[in-house]
């Protein structure tokens, strides 16, 4: 049987500790050890974007990291984004554009938005659809997940 | 009274008629009734008390879901169609 | 045109109920599924296109360190060649459970042969490749026209054509071919001053659903067997289970799960049983999931097909004759949906004169699943591009040209019954004084087109019921898999009945245990049918609650009306009281109030749409660039507009993926060699435009709010209006999908 | 996916001595996009991941307008494009980071591991050839350095003997009046392996009419990314002309042999060699003259 590592790492603000084996993805450690579901398996091999979180600040396919690498990095994930009473303005922005369907792309998007305005405040609409031809949907044709998005900077960078 | 729109594989029953009036009040006197006119016919649509898998009917226009047990007004007009494959109506065909 | 009613809720656009679950990651979809004790499932499959199995030997895998069990075939029930009533659909049982796990051969790469339980997936996965499978490896067929020729290998040695119930003596990989005719064709033709003739060539493609497949599977110690899944219907899952491994329904639950996507290919069960088959091979819970390969592989794509379509018309524009020969490939086993691209083919227009044939015929593939309209894309690229040649060789304006022929209600459709009232015209109409139609198009390999399509939607069985709170608020239970907003579409509709705000329902997915027989999400139907049957539970609802109303006030029912949310008294007495008031007193009244409505409704009513797309091709390398997009279609009453044109932009965009650069490409040994997100390729918000959903509103007669399904006609216009752009754009009729730059070079005669 | 063990590596003699311990079966783990996807699908067989990105030679990225670039194999896409004084001098490699993937992969890919990864299609390939890049390699008996033209050698092999690693790449300072352009053809806009891939860099006279120098690469037309040394060399002295860049063009289709897969046929490549190559001399005398 395959060894297992310890690892401690941040998510969400939170120190975490896990066992994990070398072979399992940061994906597979947050949905089968730490119960994390939120980012989702779609293609396991960084062409969907369902499994966006954001490792040190930067966007990164969760699929592809190992889970041994994040020791001593820290990790933001879809669950970490709303405050208790509050959701965060792209979500809200996904909400009220009606910009998701089946929904199982839509916290890759979501994470994926939220690094493009971190680092891009004000991005124009060729800027948005660049940084999210990572992330796949098959429900909407884009359309309204777009607009969430030029929403949801006008809301922060307002 | 009810009428019968044959379907084009089934006209060598009625001589190439393609539509043809006749009395009954539910599909499956509709059915007796054309089979006593054009013998034959009835094997093709029905097996045993049912219609054949692949086969469906649309009273005025309506897919009915009663098949042979279903009521025809007197003005009916009735067609057997090619079920819809492909899963659209069939959950997993 | 049927007077526009004011609505309070439909019509508006509130937050979808389930959106906060599913913007914050909560939301628990069939993956996402926990349970102690629980172990992984991983399927073999087999690396050959047509094969037999000459022996499985799984005694390697089943020593291997953390194996739990292996299933193959054996394990399933004796399948009988028999045709299985699953509800509402006839499928042959022997065909349904080899293609869960292949007893005698494989008909497709990717036909799953055997499946393993273990306590990791990886060692799951591991274990797999220690079973010893031994092929007799057969020339694959892989295309349609070669399956159909007489000395093609077989598939099947005992499928034999049938043609309206009469069944061929000779085997075939024709499994069948059906007809409809409609006035005299060859008098149509003759009366014709202008003949179009061509054929085309579509590619397979997948639905391409983000979420892959998965079940977790539970024998209890009772024999009760319990499935969470991800599926378009809950009840055809227990139905296809219980066939397949010839168990009761009484002991099988199935728990939707939240739904990633299907457009279709979620109605077919694959994993499903073999999670159960080795839940009870193991006494433990088993999760099996498969990986994006698996699904390229071994799921039901929507098939390639030879599609041949002759029209003519006369000098003034009028259509006289159709003629249509559809050949579809059903994959490994019958069941292409050639029959509804023969319902659709010609179905935006009235014409007096056709002939459509149509052949669904068997190849090494994966066996087709429905895919947003199946078979309908396929006929409508053909026939709506050999009206654009029509109308331009006419000299006649293509969108013109459809309102000179469009069909209407009391119009025949080809295949013998009669249009109700539809709104084919209106959306021809309505493209045609869009600002996108009437702006300049001129420039350089720029080009513009339009199609147009139809798709009839459908209704079948659902069930609703209505818990009534003290609050004023309602609980709606619903047997419909959520998988693009219809928790709320359908509690609108309850809501505008009750006069309360659509967030005063709390609509439920809930379990086969726990509503009435709800057939699936797909068709079209499920904001046309649930909502229907919420309609009715909150009628009864309604009902109920003036029974109370009558109590409390002491006057007969047909005293108390109700409107905009209040009950009155009509007679007599100055008595009013609000929905949520009389709600705070149902306790004093005679308890709780549970409401309920099923429905079978058959006026589904069909749904049309046209398109105008904009495209630049690079000349050089064959690339096409979609510019700007417009999508007009007949909703009858969009309940909730915002999912409304989230369904019309999703359909587009799927048919500009399936226009461009979506196909399976095999090698000649029948291996998909693109079998991965990477190489097929769907189109990422970086391809595309805006795409400007409009809705006209025709209203559905056969539904008391007007709903009209929305899901599936926009997937129809795409191919054909992208080709028709590129013929505007280069002056070459595309007849091959996808048209993809290296198509594109050929047919420009640059390689 | 195959059981493996993992070491974070802290220097490079560790990673150096682990890889050199371990034979062919250890591999390095930079950005791991395309290492983890290649295991994961059984094409690579591996039992031992050194992570070096804790190594410091393999983070430096130094630019010096007179030395040149100092890249680190494992330094990610996303930190070159983010310089501004490297995104001016080598804009053909800037072309190159900006479409690896999407941003995600971005984040974690880098311009050593796409290298190392040796795929026929790299988009980094052809821009590193022809900015006449230097490859510095670690290996048991210390450090060498290899032409970048010369390090695949096939698909997915390199000339990495046993024991070794690529440190990082040195590329020169540009010289004045010159620049660089890569474009691939993919069908869709992103997100797709190249096609075909051609980079060019163009060194032009003081009149910018006249080409002095220039070098052409190609990517996904062989087994490995081509210099395209004949179309190279015909262009030196030449005029700007729509004559010279087609002669350039022709020569470039002359050494491709490519094959047909499920990414494009043989035919297609051929013909895109040709229009890609004219396209990447022309982006780069453009981005010179303006």
């Amino acid at each position: 049987m395959a060894r297992k590592s310890h690892v401690q790492t941040t998510i969400n603000g939170e120190t975490v500790e896990f066992l994990c084996e070398s072979r399992q993805s940061l994906l597979e450690v947050l949905r089968d050890e730490l119960y994390l579901t939120g980012a989702k398996e779609g293609c396991n091999n960084g062409n969907c974007g369902a499994c966006s979180v954001i490792l040190d600040g930067r966007l990164v396919n969760s699929c592809l990291v190992l889970g041994v690498e994040t020791e001593g990095k820290s990790v933001e994930t879809i669950e970490g984004l709303a405050d208790p009473d509050k959701l965060h303005p792209i979500q809200d922005a996904f909400l009220e554009n009606a910009a998701l369907q089946c929904g199982i792309c839509t916290p890759g998007f979501i994470m994926s938005a939220k690094a493009l305005l971190d680092s891009n405040p004000n991005p124009t609409e060729h800027e948005i659809r660049y940084w999210l031809a990572g992330n796949l949907c098959r429900c909407t044709g884009y359309d309204k997940i777009v607009k969430a998005v030029m929403d949801a900077a006008k809301e922060t960078s307002a | 009274m009810p009428t019968v729109v044959i379907p084009p594989l089934m006209r060598k029953f009625t001589g190439g008629e393609a539509n043809i009036t006749l009395p009954g009040a539910t599909v499956r006197e509709v059915i007796d009734n054309l089979e006593s006119r054009h013998p034959g016919i009835k094997a093709r649509l029905c097996e045993e008390d049912r219609l054949k898998p692949g086969i469906a009917i649309y009273i005025n226009g309506l897919l009915s879901r009663g098949s042979l047990l279903e009521r025809v007004d007197a003005d009916a007009e009735i067609h057997f169609l090619p079920a819809i494959g492909g899963g659209v109506a069939e959950p997993s065909n | 045109m049927t007077e526009k009613k004011e609505y309070k809720v439909i019509g508006t656009r509130p937050i979808r109920h389930d959106g906060v679950d599913k913007v914050t990651g909560r939301a628990l979809y069939g993956a996402d599924f926990q349970m102690t004790g629980l172990l992984h499932g991983r399927v073999l499959r087999s690396p050959h296109a047509h094969a037999r199995i000459v022996s499985i030997d799984t005694s390697r895998a089943e020593a291997y360190p953390g194996v739990k069990g292996v299933a193959t075939a054996q394990d399933l029930p004796d399948a009988e060649d028999r045709i299985a009533d699953l509800g509402e659909g006839a499928v042959n049982l022997k065909y349904l459970c080899d293609n869960i796990l292949a007893s005698d051969k494989v008909l497709y790469q990717g036909h799953a042969v055997a499946a393993v339980a273990a306590t990791s997936p990886h060692i799951a996965e591991e274990a797999c490749t220690l079973i010893d499978v031994e092929y007799e490896v057969l020339p694959p067929v892989l295309e349609v026209r070669q399956a159909m020729e007489a000395d093609a290998p077989l598939l099947h040695e005992t499928l034999k054509t049938t043609s309206m119930g009469e069944t061929a003596d000779e085997p075939s990989n024709v499994a069948s071919h059906i007809q409809h005719q409609l006035g005299d064709p060859e008098k149509g033709f003759a009366e014709a001053d202008i003949v179009v003739e061509r054929d085309f060539v579509t590619g397979t493609v997948h639905q391409g659903y983000i979420e892959p497949h998965n079940a977790t599977a539970h024998f209890n110690q009772d024999g009760q067997l319990t499935i969470w899944c991800s599926t378009q219907g809950a009840f055809t899952v227990r139905e296809q289970v219980a066939e397949i491994l010839q168990y009761p329904i009484s002991k099988i639950k199935v728990v939707p799960m939240e739904i990633g996507g299907g457009f279709g290919g979620k109605i077919s069960v694959y994993i499903k049983p073999v999670a159960a088959l080795l839940a009870k091979k193991t006494g433990k819970p088993v999760k099996v999931l498969m990986n994006r390969a698996d699904v390229f592989e071994g799921t039901g794509p929507t098939p390639a097909s030879y599609v041949r379509v002759k029209m003519g018309a006369t000098k003034e524009g009028k259509i006289t004759a159709a003629e249509a020969y559809l050949a579809f490939e059903g994959g490994a086993y019958p069941g292409a949906p050639v029959g509804p691209g023969a319902m659709c083919i010609f179905a935006p227009y009235n014409i007096e004169n056709v002939v459509i044939d149509g052949y669904d015929v068997v190849v090494n593939k994966p066996k087709t699943a429905p895919y947003r309209a199946p078979g309908a894309p396929n006929a409508a690229f053909g026939s709506e591009t050999v009206v654009d040649e029509l109308a331009e060789k006419l000299g006649i304006d293509p969108l013109e040209f459809r309102l000179l022929n469009g069909a209407k209600e009391g119009d025949r459709r080809a295949d013998g019954p009669v249009h109700p009232r539809i709104g084919c015209i209106e959306t021809v109409e309505t493209a045609k004084a869009h600002p996108h139609y009437t702006a300049p198009n001129g420039q350089k390999h720029h080009g513009r087109g339009v199609a147009s399509g139809y798709w009839f939607n459908i209704g079948l069985e659902s069930s609703v019921t209505i818990n009534v709170n003290s609050d004023g608020t309602i609980n709606l239970i619903e047997g419909s898999t959520d998988i693009g907003g219809t928790r709320s579409s359908i509690a609108m509709q309850a809501a505008e009945v009750l006069g309360i705000p659509a967030e005063s329902v709390n609509p439920s997915v809930v379990d086969t245990n726990s509503v009435g027989y709800t057939a699936v999400t797909g068709g079209s139907r499920t904001t046309y049918a649930t909502g229907y049957a919420a309609y009715e539970a909150a009628q009864d609802v309604k009902r109920k609650m003036i029974a109370r109303a009558a109590k409390l006030w002491e006057v007969d029912e047909a005293n108390v009306q109700f409107a905009d949310g209040e009950f009155s008294c009509i007679n007599g007495k100055e008595e009013q009281i609000s929905f949520r008031d009389l709600c705070g007193r149902l306790g004093q009244t005679g308890g709780p109030v549970v409401g309920s409505g099923t429905v079978n409704p058959g006026g589904a009513g069909g749904a049309y749409a046209t398109h105008i797309v904009d495209v630049a091709v690079d000349e050089e390398t064959g690339k096409v660039e979609i510019l700007r997009y417009t999508a007009v279609q007949d909703a009858g009453r969009a309940i909730h507009p915002s999912y409304v044109e989230g369904q019309i932009q999703g359909g587009a965009v799927q048919g500009i993926g399936w226009a461009l650069n979506e196909e399976y490409i095999y090698n000649d040994e029948g291996t998909m060699t693109n079998a991965s997100f990477l190489d097929y390729r769907m189109p990422t918000c970086l391809d595309l435009p805006m795409i400007d959903a409009v809705i006209v509103e025709v209203p559905n007669p056969g539904h008391p709010y007007g709903v009209r399904g929305v899901g599936e006609v926009p997937i129809v216009p795409p191919m054909a209006a992208i080709a028709n752009a590129i013929y505007d754009a280069i002056g070459i009729r595309m007849t091959e999908l996808p048209m993809s730059p290296d198509r594109l070079l050929k047919a420009m005669g640059k390689i | 996916m195959q059981d493996f063990s993992y070491v974070a590596a802290q220097t490079l003699s560790e990673a150096v001595a682990l890889l050199d311990e371990n034979g062919e079966k250890a591999r390095i783990l930079a950005g791991g996009t395309d290492l983890i996807v290649n295991v994961r699908e059984g094409r690579r067989d591996v039992d031992l991941m050194i992570d070096v990105k804790s190594v410091p030679e393999v983070n430096v990225l130094d630019y010096d307008a007179n030395t040149g670039l100092t890249l680190g194999a494992a330094v990610e896409c996303y930190k070159i494009y983010a310089v501004d004084a490297i995104c001016d001098a080598y804009p053909g490699l800037i072309d190159a980071t900006k479409i690896i993937g999407g941003t995600a992969i971005q984040g974690r890919a880098g311009v050593g591991g796409n290298l190392c990864n040796a795929s026929p299609a790299a988009d980094c390939i052809p821009p590193l050839i022809v900015l006449n890049t230097t490859c510095v390699i670690a290996g048991p008996n210390g450090e060498r350095e290899l032409p970048v033209e010369q390090f695949c050698t096939a698909p997915g092999q390199t000339a990495l003997e046993n024991g070794e690693m690529l440190v990082s790449l040195k590329i020169p300072a540009p010289a004045s009046n010159s620049s660089s352009f890569y474009l691939r053809f993919i069908p869709r806009n992103e997100m797709d392996i190249a096609v075909v891939g051609a980079g060019a860099s163009v060194t032009l006279d003081d009149a910018k009419e006249t080409i002095v120098s220039a070098r052409i690469a190609l990517a996904a037309v062989a087994p490995t990314p081509l210099f395209a040394e004949e179309a190279s060399t015909l262009l030196a002295g030449r005029e700007v002309s729509d004559a010279a860049i087609d002669d350039a063009a022709q020569a470039a289709q002359a050494i491709a042999r490519p094959i047909s897969d499920m990414r494009g046929t043989a035919e297609q490549r051929t013909h895109l060699v040709g229009v890609l190559t004219r396209r990447a001399l022309n982006g780069a005398i453009q981005r010179i003259r303006d």
